[in-house]
């Protein structure tokens, strides 16, 4: 056992704060969600000249050939600096599906070109009727001459609105529940059959629904029947990725909470120095020690075998999930009148907090998900 | 000892009820049901109608223009409004609710005979000038000054969270009017026009995107002796008077009742693959234990009003019902957004000043919107740990 | 709506809380729960001169006609002095079941014995399979030539050890868990068949198993095939003396607490001053107080319609077992290390209200009955 | 960073699995599953096993007879130890994880040659003299006077809380050799045997109904000056060394897996209707909150001990160890209560000073216990309270 950081964790690491500490403060955040997609291109290809968008993607298609470890600690630095742009949708997700699913030709074709911040690629997973459950896809796609043709409804494609492909996970074959008979298919989104109904989000990002009518899909990934293996495992590395934004996002608010508490006066002191302020901070503190623990662990085991993996995932986006909110109502909270309002940064990391807890699945669903998997103790 | 209504309150009730459901227009149950906002216009129309009835001011006494009602009968209103979707007179809270029972109490003939018949005819609506940057829970060391210049006071200094400052057009103020006293002692109450030159309001959108509440900045902003309500130096009175009064509304047991019960019905209309929502036994749990928060909280409210109808004042029950139904207000509101799941996070801002859920189904607009904005329920009216300093207070001293 | 104590009720709770002051301090509960049984018969004499053995009975009885309000009235009394006279068992349940399903001659028959103090009846009803189901009975009542004849285990019969009968619900038809074809019966412990395993409690005071093998009831209580609706009637009316019982509790333990904490000194003041431990005073009042409200009110409706009772006895004993774990856990932690030990009171109120959380069904059982019944909210 | 056990840390496990499952006495084994208390000759029984193995005192360094594991190794051991219901030899535990270690860092070489082979052999069980009725949170405060005498000390005062006293031969002793200086400083170290002629032990009976505590009282106790540890003075300085050293333990990571495992398994074996209470979707919502808490307790717990092995002192860390693995201890033994039922009402003792629920299962017996004597888990090494306090100076300070 080791937790001491590799050299090229550490150095990953100096790279992402250095950067975004000169490149990415909260005014940055305002003009960059200001924008119509909320996110600057400038950006992305400042991350595809450092490597970031890359990280993950095998040796033989120009990436480096690392893992959920690096991917956490590029989720946790962006989530401390509230970063907008795509890279859990077109990263962490879209090339990370293809490195899992595609085949030999796809990645080669495809991952330069994503790792190298050309190609953003959004995912359409979720549908209003299966909440968080991954397999339940109403989504057809049939085989035609003319290739695949999809039919279907999509919700919540994070990112679509600015994204050059979008890749649907739809159903070729099995039962609306089976874990069989799934498929994963890239659509140019400006094809016939494709409306997207595009909105913002809470965190005043974009995302948009989906609907599907005789759309024919340029590519599909790997075995057209057989992709929900790569689905549970590339989800399981989103979870992480998030988890990690979580951490960061946390772990700023601790921050802002702590010196805002310490300089803001009432009753003749400074607040932070009433017990009760102070018990509040060390239980935020703990709640970010506890996530950070968690997600750490579930990095750790992310590339590994199934099952510890999917217990680890689910146990830490449970605890992301309870902590974020925890710290997230306490840094309002603590800030009174002024935590409610836009201006500060507060409000927006408590937003991007609810994103984080409910993306890919909520407490109740990852904590049943923990309970139905097999455990020492059970 | 009887704790159930007796006949006399269960007219009341029914008399209510078809008052709502016959003179609500249609347009606006319409728009309150789907969470719209309503317009100025439409507020004043339902005003309007109310007063017309008499009932526009529930808690006034009868020789004010009110119905004269018990405590009993308002929380029964309120209970019955709420459960009718019938929007509240937002703009009118101020005035109605806040400002008016202070002018009825301690103002002069001449202000109570000036300024009531407005507030419930919808010609004047008001905001509050209390809170500063600097005093927010800690509201004994406001800094605006009001120095006595020949008949007027002039005004300077800011106010923060003027709720509605750009839709009043007036405004009671707490300033200091004698810096050299002990703080509660040297402060006073102004009420006076937003049209009056030197008033600035500058909006602050919250983190739901709305805009309700302001900052407000006053510079030589001279109004006349008049303005004063009751003694100079006893402002500081007559906003505990107030914050007393809203301590019991501002608990809004009749309205989680209603969030909940729309609460149960979303969970209802939510699929959950081949079940719903309102199938799930955690998830039923959860309303289960909220529902039983709130019934406790309603038979303590029940309390309070019958309490308040023998004359009774029980300080340590009115700060409990704010504090519990503060948490109550955000546990509701928080399980409400959970239930929306995915079609929860789409938050757009609609030209009307709304927020839209463009997959969310009819029943969880506003939800959202509901959520951000009421985390301020904490915070605001006294935030829940200054509530906690008060009650401990009292509780050593033996409450 | 009048919460106002009438003539009569202010009376009681005066001679409750003077005859309590001045017979019943903490060491004489600590003689008391030294006896085998665990408690006075004096004491028991005392109630009986005082009328409070025979509030609820039924005037043409010698009772007092009075309801579930003055129950609780002498609930809340006894609950804040530890009484541990075998109130519960034998008046609110034992009692209460005779004058709820016993015909006019059984009435007259025991009623008055009971109120006059010479009768003390335990009640059985649980099974230890039943867990806090009330119907779910497997003990069975068969009729014979010789009258009823009982086979079958109970559990935890309260006060059963120097209870001069018990009264044993048993199934003489229907399914394990009908409502229909439940009897209550009537026997002498020392009669034939009837076995009692006495045992300590964990407030110290006692209850038996029991073992019925071919025991003949001395007695059925009204129609031995239609005790539920009875049943169910006594059981929130001793929902609601129990919920009483907790809340006198709780408020003693508050007093307790407080008094306590302004006198304790750590770090060179008084622990009462740090501004944690008043939130915690305050929240423990505020737990005591929805208590209070909830039992107030289940009270109110108790003798009313079925199923106003129901939901009212189950949310009063839902927020009383909440409220008791609060209260109980946060008044020993404020009392530090001696809060842990046999010599205080404390740890004696905190092992009553696990009684009273636990007793006639825990707290999930109570929510999930009160999310059974049809609600206006829902 | 790798954040698996590597082969040699799994083969150790293996050893320590293996040398269990064949030394533990059948007897001893039993009596553990079942819940009761051991007989001190039981006790030290297997404490010789152990000693025999060199497995005694699983901190200690090899020059002073210890295995010289690394804290994770000593972590595995420990996680063996629970899982295969071993016995904790809790009256050598204040001998070997607390004095001893103070003794072999801070003690004369008489001291070391004396001292720590008699606690590896079982022949000395010591206790704790440390908390006294004025001075629970607030240890600095203590008022046992030392007094030096010649070649001796006199001690007056006394002691509370001393666990085990009654069984034990020797004591380790805050006193009070300066009353002039700073609280802290004037406080020193005392170890020697309790037939040492003026002390007096009283049994304290707690809520479980158990007799492990005491209140020991020292009327002119005349010990030599060689009980003296270290410097006269420092006595704070070894106590806080040694809580440290406790942190960990007192967070009881492995134990509490223990107690949630055979939570689940009286859940499988609780009838509930036609059903268990294992299948009950809210009581199964509720063990898996508690194992997901359990396990980032245990994945800080790892990182902690990784770091001792690095020589990094992660003060914070070990404080959030013992705040949260109190809470959870807590949080399993009270549902553990919940899942008995009535069956754990019956509450017995039995002449052996075991606790016996007449109506539960095997597997139950003992919880009750459990639960009422770990209500002090949130109090004894720092109370909850203390120790939010004392994290919040650490980050306050920018830890």
């Amino acid at each position: 056992m080791d937790f001491r950081l590799s050299d090229e964790q550490a150095m990953l690491r100096e790279s992402l704060s250095g950067w975004l500490a000169r490149n990415y403060g909260f005014e940055q955040w305002r003009r960059l969600t200001a924008r119509r997609p909320p996110y600057s291109l400038e950006n992305w290809d400042s991350f595809a000249a450092m490597g970031w968008l890359r990280l993950a993607m095998p040796e033989d298609t120009g990436g480096m050939g690392l893992g959920a470890i690096e991917e956490a600690g590029v989720g946790e630095a962006f989530g401390s600096h509230l970063v907008v742009e795509p890279y859990l949708s077109s990263i962490v997700l879209s090339a990370g599906l293809i490195a899992l699913a595609g085949t030999a030709a796809q990645q080669s074709a495809m991952l330069p070109a994503i790792g190298g911040g050309r190609l953003r690629i959004a995912f359409a997973h979720a549908e209003a009727e299966s909440r968080f459950e991954l397999s339940r896809i109403g989504t057809r796609a049939a085989r035609t001459e003319a290739g695949y043709v999809l039919s279907g409804r999509k919700i919540l494609v994070l990112d679509a609105p600015g994204a050059d492909r979008i890749m649907v996970l739809a159903r070729t074959a099995g039962d609306i529940a089976a874990e069989a008979g799934l498929g994963l298919f890239i659509l140019d989104p400006k094809s016939q059959g494709v409306s997207l109904r595009s909105y913002t989000t809470v965190d005043d990002r974009q995302a948009a629904d989906l609907v599907l009518d005789g759309a024919v899909a340029e590519e599909v990934l790997g075995d057209p029947e057989a992709a929900y293996p790569a689905v549970a495992a590339a989800t399981d590395r989103a979870l992480v990725y998030l988890c990690a934004e979580g951490v960061g996002a946390m772990s700023a608010l601790c921050e802002q909470t702590l010196a805002y508490v310490r300089i803001r006066q009432q009753f003749g002191q400074p607040i932070g120095d009433f017990q009760v302020i102070q018990h509040r901070v060390v239980d935020m503190r703990v709640q970010l020690e506890c996530a950070r623990a968690l997600t750490l662990y579930a990095a750790s085991v992310a590339d590994g075998e199934p099952l510890e993996r999917a217990r680890a995932a689910s146990a830490a986006k449970v605890q992301v999930g309870r902590s974020a909110r925890f710290v997230g109502r306490a840094a309002v909270q603590l800030h009174g009148g002024i935590g409610m309002t836009d201006e500060l940064a507060v409000g927006h990391y408590f937003k991007r907090l609810l994103m984080v807890e409910t993306l890919l699945g909520d407490i109740d669903f990852h904590q049943r998900r923990f309970a139905s998997l097999p455990s020492e103790l059970a | 000892m009887d704790l159930s209504l007796n006949a006399e309150d269960r007219a009341f009730r029914e008399e209510v009820r078809a008052f709502f459901r016959e003179h609500l227009p249609v347009d606006i149950a319409e728009k309150t049901r789907r969470s719209f906002h309503l317009h100025p216009e439409d507020m004043l129309r339902w005003q309007r109608i109310l007063h017309e009835k008499g009932w526009a001011a529930p808690a006034w006494p009868k020789r004010y223009g009110g119905p004269g009602w018990t405590a009993l009968q308002r929380y029964i209103f309120d209970e019955e409004l709420c459960m009718a979707d019938v929007p509240l007179p937002l703009l009118a809270g101020q005035g109605v609710n806040m400002v008016g029972p202070v002018i009825y109490t301690f103002g002069s003939e001449e202000q109570k005979a000036h300024y009531l018949p407005r507030i419930l005819s919808g010609e004047d609506y008001w905001c509050q000038g209390f809170s500063e940057p600097g005093s927010g829970s800690d509201l004994a060391s406001l800094k605006t000054r009001a120095v006595a210049d020949g008949d007027d006071y002039i005004i300077n200094g800011q106010k923060i969270w003027t709720s509605l400052a750009h839709n009043s057009n007036m405004i009671y103020c707490l300033v200091r009017t004698d810096p050299a006293v002990k703080p509660q002692r040297g402060i006073s109450m102004l009420v006076f026009p937003m049209d009056t030159p030197g008033i600035t309001v500058r909006p602050i959108i919250s983190i739901d995107r709305g805009h309700s509440l302001n900052e407000t900045f006053f510079e030589n902003v001279r109004v006349p002796r008049s303005s004063l309500i009751g003694e100079e130096g006893k402002g500081w009175t007559y906003a505990k008077f107030l914050l007393g009064h809203e301590r019991f509304t501002i608990a809004e047991i009749a309205r989680s009742k209603r969030r909940l019960q729309r609460l149960h019905q979303m969970a209802r209309e939510t699929a959950v693959g081949d079940a719903t929502l309102a199938d799930d036994p955690i998830f039923r749990d959860k309303t289960t234990a909220i529902e039983i928060d709130l019934l406790a909280l309603e038979r303590m409210g029940l309390r309070v009003a019958w309490e308040m109808d023998q004359g009774i004042d029980n300080m340590l029950s009115a700060s409990i019902l704010k504090l519990r139904g503060s948490q109550i207000i955000q546990a509701v509101t928080e399980l409400s957004v959970e239930a929306m799941g995915y079609a929860g996070l789409a938050y757009e801002s609609l030209e009307s000043g709304c927020t839209h859920s463009p997959s969310a189904p009819d029943i969880a607009q506003g939800k959202m919107e509901e959520f951000l904005f009421l985390r301020a329920a904490t915070i605001y009216g006294g935030s829940t740990e200054t509530q906690q300093n008060i009650l401990a207070k009292m509780i050593y001293a033996g409450a």
